[in-house]
């Protein structure tokens, strides 16, 4: 499929995704990546684990938006978007997206919008729990910032 | 009935997760905001924050967007997913 | 390891390639990738495979070189940098770039410069056959373009 | 002795992926290049060709840069990997 997008509790698997963007697709030379994971620090302090909540079916329809709104800009032959949510730990993964393209610098240009906007549009919700107890993720001003050059 | 839900800190907050407001209570986002801070207490101060998004049938919406029956409403902070 | 580069006739593993980019990284958030591969066109004949052919020693040099540069400028954790060489068929994986960073964007325009440095320094050379015989692929000038930006 | 490397296309025209040459004959990449187009034919249009690259001990070189005995040169075509 040209868009896919998937909104799970699982872990995901780069080299299943990285197949699905190939599969049958010998006309994209170029294939972007891009992966976030849980760090084991956040701004101050220390992170044991994090929570993440979202809306269901507006999430999935978000992301279906941003991944076909990426296609159409790069001509992308693929583009596809997994997104975890519930309890996630340092080091485990929480994003993947993915672009294939006939050149490129469109493959790589369409990850990076992919990201910022899912980072600013897609109702996802973190929690973090560390030593000094819960709290939610602040949204970053930097976040907002990197829509406008797309 | 307009179905009305909560997300992450907010729904914490004022310990609510989804209610339903009669349709005949207003027609728009901004009402349907007022008409919830009525409740008072907390829901006057978490609904006054001027951070928090709206999604009308599970797209962003605007306070003028008309509301009615069988619409799905959501209020929520800033998101920080990715 | 911080910089590794390799040079290979076999193909690589994506999963692979992205677990050492992770392995003991947890300081690193954010992961891209980029993989070229054999389209079945190029320009105007249909491509029936490739001949990769390189200059064994300096390659690898020049590689090591351009992975370094790129750690240095986004501060990456890691970079990472295999191509291939030898006979490649229509679909199958040319080149592997990898970055890992503390923010998306330096990921991402880590494995865009390495690229692009790659494609015009690396001393690696493509022959093409197919029905009309072989060829010498001919250097892009979009390709020596696309290092004035870095 | 200078060890003088020839890759793909240039390669294939000179019929030579090899050759030495005696470090009294030269003393700088434009030297040794002139040195080779001596010996004609193919070797004179082959290394005409202003597209060409030259490296010296696996770094991209000048023509102006000195070479020496026991130095590796290599001729080669704008490449075209990735």
């Amino acid at each position: 499929m040209a868009i896919a997008v998937s909104v799970q509790r699982e872990a995901f698997d780069v080299a299943a995704e990285y197949a699905q963007l190939r599969r049958d697709n010998s006309a994209d030379g170029a294939t972007a990546m891009f992966v976030g994971s849980v760090r084991d620090f956040n701004v101050a302090q220390s992170v044991a684990h994090l929570e993440l909540e979202h809306y269901p079916g507006m999430t999935e329809k978000v992301l279906r938006e941003i991944a076909g709104e990426a296609r159409q800009r790069w001509q992308l032959g693929r583009a596809r978007i997994v997104h975890r949510f519930g309890r996630l730990d340092p080091g485990e993964d929480i994003v993947f997206v993915g672009a294939a393209a006939p050149h490129r610098q469109a493959a790589l240009d369409a990850c990076a919008f992919m990201m910022d906007f899912l980072k600013t549009r897609a109702p996802f919700w973190k929690k973090e729990s560390g030593p000094d107890g819960e709290r939610w993720v602040e949204a970053r001003e930097s976040d907002r910032d990197a829509l406008r050059r797309w | 009935m307009i179905r009305v839900l909560f997300f992450a800190g907010l729904r914490e907050r004022l310990q609510c997760a989804e209610v339903s407001v009669p349709a005949s209570e207003c027609s728009t986002l901004a009402e349907l905001r007022s008409h919830l801070s009525e409740r008072g207490g907390e829901w006057r101060s978490a609904l006054a924050d001027d951070k928090l998004q709206m999604a009308l049938n599970r797209s962003v919406a605007e306070p003028h967007s008309a509301v009615d029956g069988g619409d799905e409403v959501a209020f929520f902070p800033p998101v920080t997913g990715g």
